[in-house]
């Protein structure tokens, strides 16, 4: 029992950590533990989420996406232009997805095709999104939003916000093909071992690509609920949240060389960064010191999960 | 020879290591003269990396006694004593100058500037006194695999200047730069330098050499000049009795059902690779390392480009790839299993299932997920004789034998009809070695048609139906069962010049 | 471990302060991202808070949107009085602030007008379109001698901005009553160094450049920078000066003036807008009906006067 | 002479990046009469300063196979550092000495950090970025501090007709290219990129090489700051966050590979200077400020897709020449010989 209780701790070393900051800022705040702070919480952090995971699965793989944070912004511009013509908001997730799509499968043509260095490449592509969202919105919030978008941001079932539902369907969705998909499992092995990937007769190529894809479909969606929680969409939405998303990635214990974490401790990491952030607010910490918290957690959090995970064998 | 030293720069008396418990080496003892050249020669496995590890000082011998300059030293302490050793790895740095790669041990010059003339002098001296016109300012990346072996030499002896091991120099290297290899050698002994040249050549070993020293199964056979052997003596020495009558219970192949045909196979790294394999037949692919064996096999695969044909059951593979191959019931035992085989951080079962992954589960509702893989790949476990705490350990914290156990079941549970396996008992203990090939010939008598690429002879002598023996990327010699002559086929595959054959 | 010790510890302390002030009027302040104008607001109005004996929480949301929705959500779970807000982009905040009509708490918007907003109840700040033809009009009476092209630099600020928008519109309205202007953009952002770099390519392409207006007094510097590499930094009244305008107030701005490299700044008041501030939300939590739009304009001074009117100079030092 | 130039080529890893600037700005030339003045030029060597400076400490980083994110950051809290300090204190000698002193500290901290936990450099910066923003917010409330005026110098400054910062960068290129190809220093440097094995075996003092390198991005990263600071006039609160990535991408348009072990500070500061020449090339076109994204991506984007593909072409070579060896083994030996040898020979 304390054995099966202490290897779960080492499998996930965020969940005891979380649970403590939990409990400490409900004791010590008043406020933390209200259904308009949850809510709050989840609400704003559904974007980071689906990003995370997307950055997740190519982390798995051994990859980086750092392009992720502006293809947020590229999608959620463009999906607010064609929702501002065409009035339809369906027409305007699509073409979010597209437009992740689109950047995705350029960064995974030219990572797993051509050979290129992920950073480099997704530091460019990162760039060019930008630039893409930007030039598209003139660098002002699109204007013509359809009011169900906002509706939509607010809409609560069974207590849960809508978009966070759909952050974990998107969670369910990838945890399904990750776990349960020749796919998911090809994603994880190339990861731990691309050589040996091939070796075994995997098609590296094209599952690189197709994460790379997924990871941009992934950025696509979270520029879509973006639109949906701050009711328009801006063109410097993704901006600041690169390091964020990574940070919380690492937090969970996804490590960048492949092959170890999931997209459960990614969840968590997601989690443990936005309890830190409304925790340290609540209790009125200056935003300079959560900064320096924050660094100091993700340092050492990722540290003792890689130990943990290392003394594990 | 020798001069009129009479004492020895290095003396081993007894020299013996262990591996937990576990004697590799025993019995080493031999003198080191200035100017003499010694030539370690064995088997793969009889113990010469251990041996030279002892000698260079990376291993702390277990037993015995080393003597520099005729007095017992407490530890060998390498380049304090003047002995450097150039490994089949070579240390070097791809992106730097040959003289930047040469005196990255000791520059030339205070802490703040590097004195490059002074370097360049001494790299020039050095190159010079080796006797060749390498440009000092080249990167070493730029250079020939000679070139950069030569590099090493004179990086080597620039830290220390008496003896001097080479560990396998010329796998890599052309005739030309194998020759120029060797007039240095002989300029090096000249000077009263003492090698240590470990090889596979035998020719080489006569060619470089005056006395010899013969390793089997970690023991000093046999010793003295190589004036006194005929190269033939020196292979019987290193092959030992035991293993010149292959055990004859192999059953012979029955009817003639051809599975596997390689056309005309080329590449950078080998030429008109021809040959064909029988159901039911187990061929042997002999050779030493470097001579192309695993990249003829990986170009079967797709692994690698090469032109030619591959037929498989008769048919002609129009894109060859490993995942088309597998489909075909064709399937290869990579040779790094470290580096190419295993998913190191992933579950057993992982690494299990991975080739074959429709054989494991049960595909339940819309084609997802992994049920059954537990049972299925707990009972191939358990029918391969893998030992192993539970089914989600992670494949790193298995033994070798183990491992490589790992991955033949991997492969075995495609139900292959054709296997080329690369090395497939390297680096196991013998238990594993004994079950591996016992798998090997049952598949054999089910049908399979079965390749083996091994460094390890004894073994092909025992597996295999017929012998094939490469040399430098290109088919030299095919025996079959009954003309199975183990020094032959040593000195077919180590042999310098055609004629040999 | 030392850190989730040492954090724990930092937990206790803050709940025991937070603990005393449950009665007080509690004021929620969200701020969109710290830098020299906005802490100066700020700064007023927690001086004013203070005044009347206010409690306030202040959030910050580093530039971004999604955290600064989050914060005034939990403004409106701690069961603030009222909010001041000064919004991120002034698009996306209405998500929050509609949580906090539906609570009760009313909203003043200060700096940053949320002018398509059904939630705020009342914006203090700026009239950056005054502002701007302030500027402008200075600008146009200077230029009126010369002859031939007029060129003048912008450095704009950020386009997402509405005051950046006012501030460039209302100084380019002014300007309309020349002819033969050539206008030079150079995007900003709101930052120095693009600023700084942006300048320098606009002089390189512009010899001859005979006035320059910064959407924010803080990038002066940069431009005197700019100026003194290419040996044009004179001071008003001589040969070749470059004339040279702002809004804001800042520090940077006085001594730039006070010296006389640049003619003149549009002094925001923010002392006012942070008084007003709170006094708006006083009122509202009185259940008193306010203004929607309450504009401190500001005061354009130059040369002349800059030194007199020190002390109503925010940024002054 | 083919052979020859390709040789250049791939000893020179700047060269490629030289004559894109060169070419770049002729094209520039052509367009307008304007860019061809030498005050336009000094003014693109200005602006390209601050990042080219930075690019000559992270050549070092990224040739050990090491990165460093955390160099805005470190320039915001030097800048932070010295605005606050002058204001307190008036001295120059103090706020220039702490200055220096911190920017390099934080430098040598994330050396320390990386070999000390062994985590990736990447992520270990990543942390350290947030830390030191922090820091600095912190420390100065977010407030604009001016500097005082005589330290203008640093931005604006002339010394025999030369703009200071100019002078500057060129003394921290002369030191970086000195550093790199002159002391045992730079060859560890190179060398730990190029084989962490072989500097194992070889016994090179590779942690002591790793504090310094970043220790060194540091200090570059505080002259950077001060330059900065003195151009633009005082302390922003967030100054140089971001630019860390400006630089990493002048690195690498410089012709080195994130992978290690070799680049050349020149090409790095070619790098900066082309980043500067799109930008100036851009203005010129009367271009949306909102195109320089893209264009800056699609610029770095080519730059490795030329890189990889003359790799490739270097692949093929050497297999070339690994087939020659084998047709050399079963043909007469004499003849065969001389082409391997010449073969050699002709590489060099």
């Amino acid at each position: 029992m304390i054995k099966a209780l202490s290897d779960s701790v080492r499998s996930y070393p965020v969940a005891p950590v979380l649970v403590a900051l939990f409990v400490g800022f409900s004791l010590f705040s008043p406020y933390f533990l209200t259904t308009g702070n949850i809510e709050a919480m989840l609400t704003a952090n559904s974007v980071v989420l689906i990003a995370s995971i997307g950055m997740t699965l190519v982390f798995l793989m051994g990859g980086i996406d750092l392009s992720i944070s502006t293809v947020i912004s590229a999608s959620a511009v463009i999906a607010g232009l064609v929702m501002a013509a065409s009035g339809s908001v369906l027409l305007g997730a699509l073409a979010a997805m597209l437009v992740g799509l689109c950047f995705g499968l350029l960064n995974g043509l030219l990572i797993g095709v051509l050979g290129l260095t992920p950073f480099i490449t997704t530091m460019a592509t990162q760039l060019i999104a930008r630039g893409v969202a930007f030039v598209l919105s003139k660098g002002i919030a699109v204007q013509g939003t359809p009011y169900s978008m906002m509706d939509f941001g607010f809409l609560s079932i069974a207590g849960v916000p809508a978009v966070t539902w759909a952050g974990l369907l998107v969670v369910a969705l990838c945890l399904l093909a990750l776990t349960q998909t020749d796919w998911g499992r090809h994603v994880m092995l190339i990861g731990s071992n691309r050589n040996a990937a091939r070796y075994a007769g995997i098609n590296v190529r094209l599952t690189e690509v197709s994460v790379y894809a997924v990871s941009g479909v992934l950025g696509g969606i979270a520029g879509f609920i973006s639109i949906a929680t701050l009711g328009n969409a801006i063109p410097g939405v993704g901006d600041t949240l690169l390091l964020i998303i990574i940070g919380a990635v690492v937090l969970g214990g996804t490590t960048m060389e492949g092959g170890e974490g999931s997209i459960a401790r990614t969840v968590l990491g997601v989690g443990l960064l936005s309890v830190l952030i409304s925790g340290l607010n609540l209790i009125g910490i200056a935003f300079y010191d959560q900064l320096i918290i924050q660094g100091l957690l993700i340092f050492f959090g990722t540290w003792l999960s890689m130990k943990l995970s290392t003394r594990r064998h | 020879m020798n001069g009129n030293t009479t004492t020895p720069l290095l003396s081993f008396r007894g020299l013996k290591k262990s591996f937990s418990g576990k004697t590799v080496v025993d019995g080493i003892s031999f003198d080191l003269y200035p100017g003499q050249v010694v030539g370690l020669v064995g088997e793969n496995g009889a113990g010469k990396s251990t041996t030279k590890n002892m000698l260079c000082g990376l291993l702390e011998p277990t037993g015995g006694q080393i003597l520099v300059d005729g007095h017992v030293v407490e530890r060998n302490e390498g380049h304090a004593h003047g002995i450097s050793a150039v490994h089949q790895e070579l240390s070097l740095f791809g992106s730097l100058t040959v003289a930047e790669n040469m005196c990255i041990g000791s520059m030339p010059g205070s802490r703040l500037r590097i004195d490059w003339r002074e370097m360049e002098r001494i790299v020039r001296e050095q190159l010079d006194f080796l006797g060749m016109d390498i440009d000092p300012h080249a990167t070493v990346n730029s250079l020939g695999a000679g070139m950069q072996q030569i590099v090493e030499i004179g990086k080597a002896l620039l830290h220390a200047d008496k003896v001097l091991i080479l560990d396998e120099p010329t796998t890599s290297l052309t005739a030309v730069e194998r020759e120029k290899l060797f007039l240095i050698l002989d300029k090096l002994r000249d000077r009263g330098i003492a090698i240590v040249f470990i090889s596979h050549f035998l020719e080489e070993i006569y060619r470089v050499c005056d006395s010899y020293i013969v390793l089997r199964d970690g023991q000093q056979v046999a010793s003295g000049q190589l004036a006194d052997v005929t190269q033939r003596q020196l292979e019987a020495l290193m092959v030992g009795r035991s293993f010149e009558n292959s055990p004859d219970t192999i059953r012979p192949v029955t009817g003639s059902c051809e599975a596997l045909r390689v056309e005309n196979l080329g590449s950078a790294d080998f030429r008109d690779i021809s040959f064909a394999v029988q159901r039911g037949e187990i061929v042997g692919i002999a050779g030493l390392m470097g001579a192309g064996r695993t990249e003829v096999a990986e170009a079967i695969f797709g692994l690698r480009p090469a032109t030619g044909d591959v037929h498989v059951h008769g048919k002609v593979v129009p894109e060859r790839s490993v995942a088309g191959m597998k489909r075909l019931g064709v399937c290869y035992l990579p040779e790094d299993r470290r580096v190419n085989g295993l998913f190191l951080n992933r579950a057993v079962r992982e690494n299990l299932s991975v080739a074959a992954i429709s054989r494991f589960i049960r595909r339940g509702l819309f084609k997802l997920g992994f049920s059954g893989e537990r049972q299925a790949t707990q009972a191939v476990v358990d029918s391969a004789g893998i030992a192993i705490p539970h089914i989600n350990v992670r494949v790193d914290a298995l033994s070798g034998g183990n491992q490589q156990k790992v991955l033949l079941s991997r492969w075995m549970a495609t139900e292959p009809e054709v296997l080329v396996l690369d090395e497939p008992t390297k680096g196991v203990d013998i238990g594993a070695k004994f079950d591996i090939h016992t798998r090997i010939r049952e598949l054999a008598e089910h049908g399979a048609a079965v390749v083996v690429v091994s460094s390890d002879l004894p073994e092909l002598l025992q597996l295999s139906h017929r012998i094939l023996v490469m040399r430098k990327g290109r088919l030299v010699g095919e025996f079959s069962r009954e003309e199975f002559d183990s020094v032959r086929i040593i000195s077919l595959a180590a042999s310098v010049d055609d004629k040999v054959a | 471990m030392k850190v989730f010790i040492s954090l724990l510890f930092a937990l206790a302390m803050s709940a025991a302060s937070l603990a005393q002030a449950q009665d007080k009027v509690t004021l929620g302040l969200s701020v969109d991202q710290l830098f020299e104008s906005r802490v100066g607001v700020n700064n007023a109005i927690k001086a004013e808070a203070e005044k009347r004996g206010y409690d306030l929480v202040e959030v910050v949301a580093d530039g971004d949107a999604q955290t600064q929705n989050q914060q005034i959500q939990s403004l409106i779970t701690q069961g603030v009085d009222a909010i001041l807000v000064c919004a991120v982009d002034q698009n996306t905040i209405e998500r929050a602030l509609m949580a906090a009509q539906r609570a009760g708490i009313p909203v003043v918007a200060y700096d940053r007008d949320l002018p398509d907003s059904r939630v705020v109840a009342a914006f203090v700040g700026p009239d950056s379109l005054s502002d701007g033809r302030e500027a402008g009009a200075y600008t146009a009476a200077q230029l009126k001698e010369v002859t031939g092209e007029k060129v003048v630099v912008e450095l704009i600020g950020a386009l997402n901005d509405q005051n950046g928008i006012d501030r460039s519109k209302g100084f380019r309205e002014e300007l309309a009553g020349l002819d033969n202007v050539k206008l030079v953009e150079v995007p900003t952002d709101w930052d120095s160094a693009r600023a700084l770099s942006g300048t320098q390519n606009a002089f390189q392409a512009n010899p001859v450049v005979h006035a320059v207006y910064a959407a924010t007094d803080t990038h002066i510097p940069a431009v005197e920078t700019v100026l003194s590499d290419l040996e044009k930094l004179k001071t008003v009244g001589e040969e070749g000066h470059v004339v040279v305008t702002g809004v804001n107030g800042s520090n940077d701005g006085y001594q730039a003036v006070l010296k006389g490299t640049a003619d003149g700044i549009v002094v925001m008041d923010l002392e006012a807008t942070g008084q007003t501030a709170v006094d708006l939300a006083t009122r509202l939590m009185n259940g008193e009906s306010v203004e929607r739009v309450n504009v401190i304009t500001g005061n354009f001074y130059t040369t002349d006067d800059i030194e007199a009117n020190k002390d109503t100079i925010w940024g002054a030092k | 002479m083919k052979n020859t130039i390709r040789t250049v080529f791939t000893r020179q890893k700047w060269l490629p990046i030289a004559i894109a600037n060169v070419a770049f700005a002729t094209l520039l030339a052509l367009v307008s009469p304007a860019f061809l003045s030498l005050s336009n030029f000094q003014s693109m060597l200005v602006q390209s300063g601050v990042t080219a400076i930075m690019a000559v400490g992270m050549t070092f980083i990224i040739i050990t196979a090491g990165i460093d994110i955390s160099m805005g950051a470190i320039l915001f809290f030097t800048s932070a550092l010295f605005a606050q300090l002058m204001l307190d204190t008036q001295s120059y000698l103090l706020a220039f000495t702490a200055a220096m002193c911190c920017a390099t500290l934080l430098g040598a901290i994330n050396g320390l950090l990386v070999i000390r936990f062994r985590m990736s450099p990447l992520i270990t910066t990543l942390a350290t970025y947030s830390i030191y923003r922090g820091m600095a917010i912190h420390m100065t409330g977010a407030q604009n501090i001016p500097v005082p005026r005589e330290m203008g110098f640093l931005g604006n400054g002339r010394v025999m007709g030369l703009p200071v910062p100019i002078i500057l960068l060129f003394v921290i290129v002369v030191l970086g290219v000195y550093v790199l190809n002159h002391t045992r220093l730079g060859v560890y440097a190179r060398a730990m990129g190029s084989s962490a094995r072989s500097a194992r075996e070889s016994n090179l003092p590779s942690n002591s090489v790793t504090v310094l390198v970043y220790g060194m991005g540091g200090f570059v990263t505080g002259v950077a700051a001060l330059i900065l600071l003195a151009r633009v006039g005082g302390l922003q609160s967030g100054i140089g966050i971001g630019i860390e990535f400006t630089v990493i991408a002048a690195v690498i348009l410089g012709g080195t590979k994130l992978t290690g072990g070799s680049g050349t500070v020149i090409g790095s500061v070619f790098g900066a200077f082309f980043l500067v020449l799109i930008d100036n090339g851009l203005n010129l076109l009367n271009a949306s400020p909102y195109i320089y994204d893209i264009v800056r991506g699609v610029v770095l984007l080519a730059a490795v897709v030329v890189d990889r593909v003359s790799a490739r072409r270097q692949e093929q070579v050497l297999s070339a020449l690994r087939a020659s060896r084998l047709d050399e083994a079963s043909s007469s030996r004499c003849t065969r010989g001389r082409d391997g040898e010449q073969a050699l020979l002709g590489q060099r």
